[in-house]
């Protein structure tokens, strides 16, 4: 092939760029909206035991820290207060709630009025500004899940948020402290006793479909309880449109 | 089933022909005296060439092909089905659950996925494919080109000198037992 | 002009390798210049599907209720494209025709690679391509599954079992030709065909096994052509929009298919012959017997669009009537007649001799006929779905610069990979020419 | 498609630069991480709130002066949605300006703060500013213009502002003017459509947004042929054929200007052929129907046929619209008395509220100009763009002392306020409205305000107790804290003067001293507030004449020129109050499909003689200059008439609404009718082709206007549907003449089963029921949905790509009968949610399916985005998400957190508001039954579209219950199903349309429908050829079976 048509071909490889990048320049940008995030769609399958929320990608709650150290513990296992008493809806709507400002007050007012947490929650129900909580247990966008259905039907709380009232409980472990000097050579190993509480809300269910359609997708008192209807019962759990919107 | 799977490193024997039918008498010749361990090299698949080493059997690879034929058609049903029932109540279109005349296309298209990559299993096994560190004397680029050659692998001692008559008589251009070539027609 | 009318084979096995083999590895500088070309296109594309990534297939011009434009017009003509490789390496070596020797490798890559173009398709055009992969029945902690009742699923199924197959018989046909190259080449480049080779040596039981292997391969390929485009075609014939719920599609929509790739098969091959000067394995014969079957398949297309018309008219059903008159007379008027044309009238001229075998004339009616298929695909799809059930939704659709960029792309990408192969694979089977070739025989020994 | 610039591209909603661009491409290494979220709890809960379940505050929204009661939904701290409020007694529904109130009262244009001189100040200094001026006015007057917003406000203005003027702009005092010159009355009328067999309008836009917000459901209610056995007929005489006027069964085509003459000739007629009394014949005067004729360009006999239609019914006449003058209403009022209207049809018990016409305004201009005006409040109120040469009025505000604004929503009038104190709107705010004498509506607010605004009347408090304006009357007692508590039982006080705690004390004493009769007043407020209304039965009567004699005259056309330009008040941006809502920008005129701007309606035959086509601008020269706008050509105006909208061509009233379209107002020239008031009259324009493209959009297809004869918009004899009404027919369908039965039906006969049965659906299969008859195409169906379903507005560039993403489509099919009459069918259409839809077996994902309750259900995230199944829908009613749509702050804080906000690349479509749905059922489930079957009667309202249709075209119901509305409508002898013969087996069952132009289909000929034809032969092979051999025996069993007719033309 001649230099000449070489040289025409290069040209016209380069023309053609041109006009057609230029076309494409044109098109304008348009804001995203990320209603379907994708960390909820994973490829990978069930994902190893022990590991479930770090194989599916999830939030644990580890490293969220909350404004307020409150401990579950304290309230639920130590005072035995159920837990609607602060999560007022969890039985009457899609939300469970998180308390008013002014349910903590209603004993807070009296009760440990010292403690430095107690004066944030009296802060904010001074100065009418909410406390802003970390969600920790959240789901996507695109599910509508109700709490009242599930706490009318009898399930547990525990069930699906673990053993909440064990969050803020006070625990000792040992910790292994090294000493190192300058040339970062360990010097010194201890092993010290620590105490001192939990803190974090940690997610212990997946809370992905999968995990839903663990009882979705098949209940077995679904039999029991309904009897004929059982199937179409089944049917209506299993139903993408009860839980997606 | 594999060709080389009982090579013993004995003695090589390879005989290289120009042509066809001399190649063709050296096989038959050697045949004749009850040889039967040697391997031919051809640059193409003539029948009257792959009939010496298959003697008319016909090649197992139809049976790793049923396989997979049968193979795909039962995975395409069951594929298909079993993961509509798993959803009974996801109903697209008013078809029922398990609709075969949907899932035929699946069951047909499996049965020629599974049958081919069966196939080429087959092939790969029995061709003892791929074997990138094949015997050196089966590796002769002249036979990848326009000769035709008689590999022995290992022939006994005792028979070396049978194999190398044969070959030279039927008009071999070249013979080499082990390294040496014992006999070379110039410029052939 | 260029080429001999009958077949002049070369004399030795020999001769065949160092013909084939010499073509390989020897870029020159028009090589480069058409790398660059399609390379260039190919990014262009890349470019465009970034922009639709980006902002949303908004910066495409599909729109209610032209949901399918381009994208599926030419994902259709690539898969179309595919089948006469396939037509020609399985369904010809099955019936044991002579001619098919000397072009099925080229087209035959052609298929691999025309596949490979339309798998781009289904992703391209998807609203979220990033999701492509729920496309694929796989165990997900979901427990979803997919469709099988959906004419895309049998789709996934039908392009990739094809891809797959076609893929593994055009690599398995290779491997002797790889073999002979490896033994051809040094260094490097050697280690590669080596491998590529899989250590063919080609003994006789290798031959014995691959013979045997290689007749399966053409027998479930040989259906494919069949299935492939009708399972496509299924993907129109299935909805029940007017103008694609018809039953005539599939051996319509695969008669289409072998009309398009033999008319690609002649619109590759004709220039290569000439300028690789193979004119001993390609000549004017193999190209007339192409030309043949695009006249076959060209008369079929022509019946299925008259048979359309009739049992649209015939049929008085509004909604098909309609969509034909309008497909017809109405603003893709152009689009039709210019289908019309190149498919039916423009490969009239090959029933005369003399024509189909001039170069020239095949050359350029061949370029009609890949224009004409791809507005054939243009003329279903668009059409019918402009003037769709509610006529309160009719449209005009037309494709925006980001559809066509990806289309070109389209192009670059097929041209891409069928240009590399040129120059690392051996574009005629050698071992197989080698079977039309008289074997050196030396009569007199027999009687010693 | 059209040249619109760069600029409009980047103004369309959501449509932004800046992306997030990587994370679209699945970039961000935050992707395995789920985005932390927080939780906002409340510090003291309200009681009435519960987090995330819907609390419904009854309140009002404006609707012009009008108000109509409405629930607020309120959730999680802000009001999403607006709904009728079913207790108080008027339609049991909201129009779609209630829902625009919505979207003005979350507009991102909104002003968020006391403004001086464009620059933020506090309410201190702002209201210190308005006292001192008040306190410092002297001799001056304090001067208020504004809408009129019920009559507590009213009174407060009123002892505020030395002059007030409730201005409205859309010749509602015409219709008061008149009623004082005959009757001596100062009210609007009264009509109830609802006891009608004929309505004759000169012009008035009652189905869009004209009179009362009930008006609507009374004339569907006289539409609807089960309630009295009989078919409302609408004749029109007006220039053009605007929505209401679409939906005319008579178009009689006058010459502008020319209503006048023909109501009184028609009056005449009437009066003489029922007799009426010598007074009304008197005041009529003698006008024949030559005489009308000829003046209207109508033929003698269309005005007999109508007068003739007129005295043979108990007939309503109404007035014209913004081009109708005080003559015209009376010779109507005339009309209707020499017609013998009972009293319940007509009375004068009607919107008793004030309305200032143009007489007023030039009051107040006329002492701006003179200086005397120290103070000038705006509220709501935009002359300087609706008044023709609303310069001159601009110019004339700027002497006074000091113009504020107290309007948070901007307008050109507002524009020139120097201070702006923005009012706080009918969600947060208090109010008392009466819509129709002798019913009050409460308003309370439904959420806290948005932004730092204050009630317009605690402004006016303040400002009074500060500046020592002298009240009027006797201040009322302080009502204190304690009157909140309702322990305070005194003497009923009168709300008068600046005394009054704050806004909410001033209206809860208005009510305790007008409306409260006694008793336990914290229970009586408490209970109005809940309910909303106070309604007092005001006895309806005859109104009287006091008047002896009536000159009539005929309004002077202004301008010359060959053609007649006609302006009316857009469907949905009415005169213009509307266009910064982008819902009513969005929402294709029902007519045109026209969407974002304006367009010149014009014939055919002008647009010919013009040599312009569709799109195509033309320069229009006015008296009072000239304007360039694009053709839409359509068969609504005669030859020698232009329309053009009101409504749009805003320069400052927002982002959604500046320049877009023109301002047909400032461009007309106010004729003075003999009572002075100002019309738009007719006016003599030219018309000349510039020559170049507009840029119109239109929503609908520019292919065709009919249905091609497909039975999308089906016709049936008025007579015999009047006679049958929707009783159960022997052959559902029957009266529309379509006998394609469902191929299903037809082998089942022959004992065929098909080859796949409908889905079982044991406890639902949802449906709904569209009413053809009854829709007027106002489209609240869709913008209920565009807020229920949190669809986005896509902007004009996007919807010339056909991209919009209302999910419910109102088709317009323009037939023209046998008559050669134009019968134009609105017929909505949204997922048919078909038992065997085929756009359920074509998604390779099961992105969507068919539910176990019959719903074509879609799950949004599962959704790739192959479009392959809106390629397979035969109604085309998916919408696709071609870009990721964003919600201009604070938009995005009326989207429903029920329904997820879809992002790009995904398929949408109606859902039978699936959530709405889900609702329903929970709230039985929360009484403990889980596996009831919540009645019919429960549905029939469910979703947004149902809820909101104005004229209750739209039922819900289970088609599984036997007895529902559903069912019912499935036996209908006017029932039909577009495209039934697809087999689909949608869920929505139509209704067609009474027509009075076309014949009864002849029993087993099946042409009559105005369809026949194509229906026929197209399905006479089907039909015709299978049953050749038994053609007899089909015959006879005609009318047990009811399957299959083999057609007459068949064999």
């Amino acid at each position: 092939m001649s230099r000449f048509t070489t040289n025409t071909m290069g040209l016209a490889t380069i023309a053609a760029v041109v006009v057609l990048s230029a076309g494409c320049l044109n098109e304008q940008a348009y804001q995203g909206t990320e209603d379907f995030p994708r960390h909820t769609n994973n490829l990978l399958p069930d994902p190893i035991e022990g590991e479930a929320q770090i194989g599916a990608g999830l939030v644990t709650g580890e490293g969220l820290e909350q404004p307020i150290a409150f401990p579950h513990y304290t309230h639920v296992t130590d005072l035995g207060m159920q837990c609607e008493y602060c999560h007022q809806a969890a039985r009457k709507s899609i939300h469970a709630g998180v308390p008013q400002t002014s349910t903590c007050m209603n004993c807070h007012k009296y009760v440990k009025t010292d403690s430095p947490e107690i004066q944030k929650v009296k802060a904010s129900y001074d100065s009418g500004n909410p406390i802003s909580w970390k969600k920790v247990h959240d789901l996507p966008d695109y599910v509508h899940f109700a709490h009242k259905r599930h706490v009318q039907a009898g399930v547990d709380c525990t069930e699906c948020h673990g053993l909440m009232g064990l969050q803020g409980q006070p625990t000792t472990w040992t910790e292994t402290v090294k000493e190192y000097n300058e040339a970062g050579e360990v010097t010194h190993v201890e092993n010290v006793a620590k105490e001192g509480i939990r803190w974090p809300v940690v997610r212990e269910t997946t809370m992905q479909m999968g995990w839903c359609l663990d009882c979705h997708g098949g209940h077995p008192s679904i039999d029991e309880n309904y009897g004929d209807q059982a199937d179409l019962r089944r049917a209506e759990l299993k139903d993408c449109w009860t839980c997606h919107k | 089933m594999s060709t080389f799977g009982n090579i013993k490193r004995g003695t090589a024997v390879k005989g290289i022909f120009a042509h066809l039918d001399l190649f063709m008498t050296a096989a038959d010749r050697l045949k004749k005296a009850g040889f039967r361990n040697f391997e031919v090299l051809s640059p193409l698949p003539r029948h009257e060439v792959l009939d010496v080493v298959s003697e008319g059997r016909p090649s197992p690879v139809r049976w790793w092909t049923l396989t997979g034929g049968i193979t795909g058609i039962t995975c395409g049903f069951l594929l298909t089905s079993l993961t509509a029932i798993q959803w009974p109540m996801i109903n697209p279109g008013g078809k029922p659950v398990v609709s075969l005349p949907p899932y035929a296309v699946i069951m047909f298209e499996c049965t020629i996925l599974f049958g081919a990559l069966f196939t080429l299993a087959g092939l790969l096994v029995h061709c003892g494919l791929p074997s990138w560190g094949l015997n050196k004397s089966l590796q002769d680029p002249r036979c990848q080109d326009d000769k035709f050659g008689i590999v022995f692998l290992d022939a006994k001692d005792s028979d070396l000198s049978d194999i190398v008559e044969v070959l030279r008589g039927a008009g071999a251009i070249e013979v080499t037992t082990g390294d040496d070539t014992i006999y070379e027609v110039p410029n052939a | 002009m260029f080429l001999n009318h009958k077949p002049n084979r070369p004399a030795t096995y020999g001769e065949a390798n160092r013909d084939i083999i010499r073509v390989l590895l020897s870029p020159s500088m028009g090589y480069f210049a058409l790398l660059a070309l399609v390379t260039t296109l190919m990014i262009y594309g890349g470019y465009s599907w970034y922009m639709q990534l980006r902002y949303g297939l908004g910066v495409a011009g599909i729109t209610h209720p032209n949901m399918w434009g381009v994208y599926i017009v030419t994902f259709v003509f690539w898969v179309g494209i595919g089948h006469a490789g396939t037509l020609i390496s399985a369904i010809l070596y099955l019936v044991r025709s002579k001619w098919r020797t000397g072009v099925y490798r080229a087209s035959e890559a052609m298929t691999v690679f025309a596949v490979m173009t339309a798998l781009l398709f289904p992703v391209l055009h998807l609203g979220r391509a990033w999701q492509m992969y729920w496309f694929f029945p796989y165990p997900n902690q979901r427990y979803l599954w997919v469709n099988f009742k959906s004419p895309l699923m049998w789709d996934v199924f039908a392009i990739s079992t094809y891809f797959t197959v076609s893929a593994v018989f055009f690599f398995i046909g290779l491997v002797p030709d790889i073999a002979i190259v490896r033994d051809h080449s040094k260094g490097a480049i050697r280690k590669v065909y080596s491998l590529l080779s899989l250590g063919w040596a080609g003994t006789g039981r290798q031959w014995h096994h691959y013979m045997a292997a290689y007749g399966f391969f053409a027998a479930l390929a040989a259906p494919l052509v069949l299935s492939v485009h009708s399972v496509v075609s299924w993907d129109f014939a299935v909805a029940i929009t007017a103008g694609w719920h018809s039953t005539i599609f599939p051996p319509y929509f695969v008669a289409g298919a072998i009309f398009s790739g033999c008319a690609m098969v002649i619109t590759l091959l004709l220039p290569l012959t000439i300028a690789f000067k193979w004119e001993k394995y390609v000549n004017i014969w193999h190209f007339e017997q192409l030309a043949k079957m695009c006249l076959l398949t060209s008369g079929i297309l022509t019946y299925a669009y008259a048979t359309e018309y009739f049992v649209g008219w015939y049929s008085q059903n509004p909604y098909e009537w309609q969509i034909f008159a309008w497909r017809a007379t109405g603003e893709y008027a152009w689009a039709f007649w210019t289908m019309v044309i190149c498919n039916c009238v423009a490969p009239l001229p090959w029933y005369i001799p003399s024509l189909r075998r001039n170069p020239w004339v095949l050359f350029i009616v061949s370029i009609f006929i890949n224009i004409g298929m791809w507005f054939e695909r243009f003329n279903i799809v668009v059409s019918s779905l402009s003037h769709n059930f509610d006529p309160s939704t009719w449209w005009y659709y037309w494709p925006s610069e980001v559809e066509w960029g990806i289309m070109i792309g389209s192009f670059g990408w097929f041209g891409f990979w069928f240009l590399l192969f040129l120059q690392a694979l051996p574009a005629v089977a050698i071992a197989e020419i080698k079977e039309l070739i008289a074997p050196p025989v030396k009569g007199a020994l027999e009687a010693k | 498609m059209t040249n619109l610039n760069r600029r409009d591209f980047l103004k369309a909603l959501g449509i932004t630069s800046g992306a997030s661009a990587l994370s679209a491409c699945g970039l961000d290494d935050n992707r395995y991480r789920t985005p932390v979220e927080s939780i906002l709890p409340y510090v003291v809960k309200p009681d009435q709130v519960t987090p995330g379940t819907p609390t419904f505050f009854a309140t009002s929204a404006l609707q012009g002066p009008h108000a109509a009661p409405v629930l607020a939904r309120h959730r999680d701290g802000r009001v999403i949605n607006v709904g009728a409020n079913k207790r108080a007694p008027t339609a049991p529904a909201v129009q779609a300006f209630n829902l625009y109130e919505l979207q003005k009262h979350f507009s991102p244009d909104r002003v968020t703060g006391p403004m001086k001189a464009g620059a933020p100040v506090s309410w201190e200094d702002g209201l210190n500013e308005l006292s001192a001026a008040v306190s410092a006015k002297g001799a001056k007057k304090v001067a208020y213009l504004g809408g009129y917003k019920g009559p507590a406000l009213e009174q407060l203005v009123g002892e505020f502002a030395d002059i007030a003027v409730f201005w409205e702009p859309t010749g509602y005092d015409a219709l008061v003017d008149a009623a004082e010159a005959l009757f001596g009355v100062r009210a609007m009328p009264h009509y109830g459509l609802h006891k009608a067999g004929y309505v004759l309008s000169f012009g008035a836009p009652f189905l869009s947004g004209w009179g009362d917000s009930s008006i609507a459901a009374r004339y569907a209610e006289a539409r609807d042929p089960n309630v009295g056995h009989s078919v409302v007929r609408f004749g029109l005489v007006a220039p053009h054929r605007d929505q209401t006027g679409g939906n005319a069964d008579d178009w009689m085509a006058c010459a502008p200007g020319s209503e006048l003459v023909v109501a009184r000739a028609i009056a005449a007629w009437v009066a003489n052929k029922k007799g009426a009394s010598a007074e009304i014949k008197a005041l009529i005067g003698n006008v024949s129907l030559d005489e009308a004729a000829s003046a209207s360009g109508l033929s003698k006999e269309a005005i007999e046929s109508a007068a003739a239609n007129f005295a043979a019914h108990d007939s309503i006449a109404l007035p014209g619209g913004v081009s109708g003058s005080t003559d015209l209403a009376a010779a109507t009022y005339l009309l209707n008395l020499a017609g013998g209207a009972s009293a319940e049809m007509f009375h004068f018990g009607g919107f008793s509220g004030r309305v200032d016409g143009y007489a007023k305004l030039e009051a107040l201009k006329a002492a701006l100009d003179a200086g005397e005006i120290a103070v000038l409040l705006v509220d709501d109120a935009n002359p300087v763009y609706a008044l023709p040469g609303g310069a001159d009025f601009g110019a004339s505000i700027s002497k006074a002392g000091l113009v504020v604004s107290v309007d948070s929503a901007p307008s050109e009038t507002a524009a020139l306020a120097s201070l702006v104190l923005p009012t706080s709107d009918v969600f947060e705010d208090w109010g008392v409205e009466q819509p129709v004498a002798g019913m009050y509506l409460t308003r309370q607010p439904a959420q806290s305000a948005l932004h730092d605004t204050r009630s317009l009347g605690d402004i006016l408090l303040a400002v009074g107790k500060a500046a020592g304006v002298a009240a009027a009357a006797p201040a009322p007692a302080a009502e204190g804290e304690e009157a909140v508590e309702g322990e305070e039982a005194v003497a009923a006080p009168v709300a008068a003067g600046f005394s009054a705690a704050n806004w909410q004390e001033y209206v809860k004493s208005w009510v305790r001293a007008n409306l409260f009769s006694g008793g336990d007043f914290s229970a009586f407020w408490e209970k109005t507030v809940i309910d909303g209304f106070v309604s007092a039965a005001a006895a309806a009567s005859v109104p009287g004449l006091v008047a002896g004699a009536y000159a009539f005259a005929a309004t002077e056309a202004q301008g010359s020129g060959e053609y007649f330009l006609h302006l009316h008040n857009h469907s949905q941006r009415l005169d213009g109050r509307y266009a910064n809502q982008p819902w009513a920008q969005e929402l294709p005129d029902p007519m045109t499909g026209e969407v974002w701007g304006s367009w010149l309606e014009v014939s055919k035959a002008t647009a010919d003689a013009l040599g312009v086509g569709y799109n195509d601008a033309v320069i229009v020269t006015t008296p009072a200059g000239e304007f360039e706008v694009g053709v839409h050509v359509l068969p609504s105006v005669p030859d020698n008439v232009v329309a053009l909208a009101l409504g749009n061509g805003h320069t400052a009233a927002g982002r959604y609404a500046n320049e877009y379209g023109v301002n047909g107002a400032a461009m007309a020239t106010l004729a003075k009718d003999s009572k002075g008031n100002a019309t738009y009259g007719p006016i003599k324009v030219s018309v000349k082709s510039a020559g170049k493209k507009a840029d119109l959009v239109t929503a609908f297809s520019t292919f065709g206007m009919s249905d091609e004869g497909r039975s999308f918009g089906v016709a049936v004899n008025a007579g015999q549907l009047a006679e049958h009404g929707d009783a159960a027919s022997d052959h559902p369908g029957e009266m529309t003449g379509i006998h394609h039965l469902q191929l299903d039906a037809r082998l089942r006969e022959k004992g065929i089963s098909d080859f796949y049965g409908l889905p079982d659906h044991p406890n639902y299969r949802f449906g709904l029921t569209v009413d053809t008859n009854a829709c007027t195409g106002c489209g609240a169906c869709s913008v209920a949905c565009y807020a229920e379903n949190n669809l986005p507005i896509v902007g004009k560039v996007k919807v010339a790509e056909g991209r919009e993403m209302g999910w419910i489509r109102i088709n317009r099919y323009w037939e023209t009968d046998q008559g050669g009459q134009d019968d134009i069918r609105f017929v909505p259409m949204m997922c048919q949610h078909c038992g065997h839809a085929g756009c359920e077996n074509v998604c390779p994902v099961l992105a969507t399916y068919h539910s176990i309750d019959g719903l074509n259900a879609m799950v949004y995230n599962r959704c790739a985005g192959t479009r392959y199944c809106s390629n397979a829908c035969p109604y085309t009613v998916r919408r696709f998400n071609y870009h990721s749509y964003a919600w201009p702050e604070p938009f995005n804080l009326q989207l429903n957190p029920d329904v997820v906000v879809r992002t790009m690349g995904v398929m949408e479509k109606c859902t039978f508001c699936v959530q709405r749905i889900r609702q329903v059922k929970s709230a039985y489930k929360d009484g403990g039954n889980f596996t009831a079957t919540v009645p019919s009667e429960v549905w029939e309202q469910v979703p947004a579209c149902a809820e909101a249709c104005p004229s209750q075209a739209l039922t819900f119901g289970n088609l599984v219950e036997e007895g529902s509305k559903v069912v019912a409508a499935t036996k209908s002898g006017r029932r039909y199903q577009p495209l039934e013969e697809l087999n689909a087996f949608s869920a929505v069952t139509y209704l067609a349309k009474a027509n009075f132009h076309i014949e009864p289909p002849s029993h087993g000929g099946g042409h009559g429908a105005g369809h026949g034809e194509d229906h026929g032969d197209a399905h006479h092979d089907e039909a015709g050829h299978g049953s050749d051999d038994h053609g007899e025996a089909a015959h006879d069993d005609n009318h047990k079976g009811g399957e299959d007719h083999p057609e007459a033309g068949g064999h």
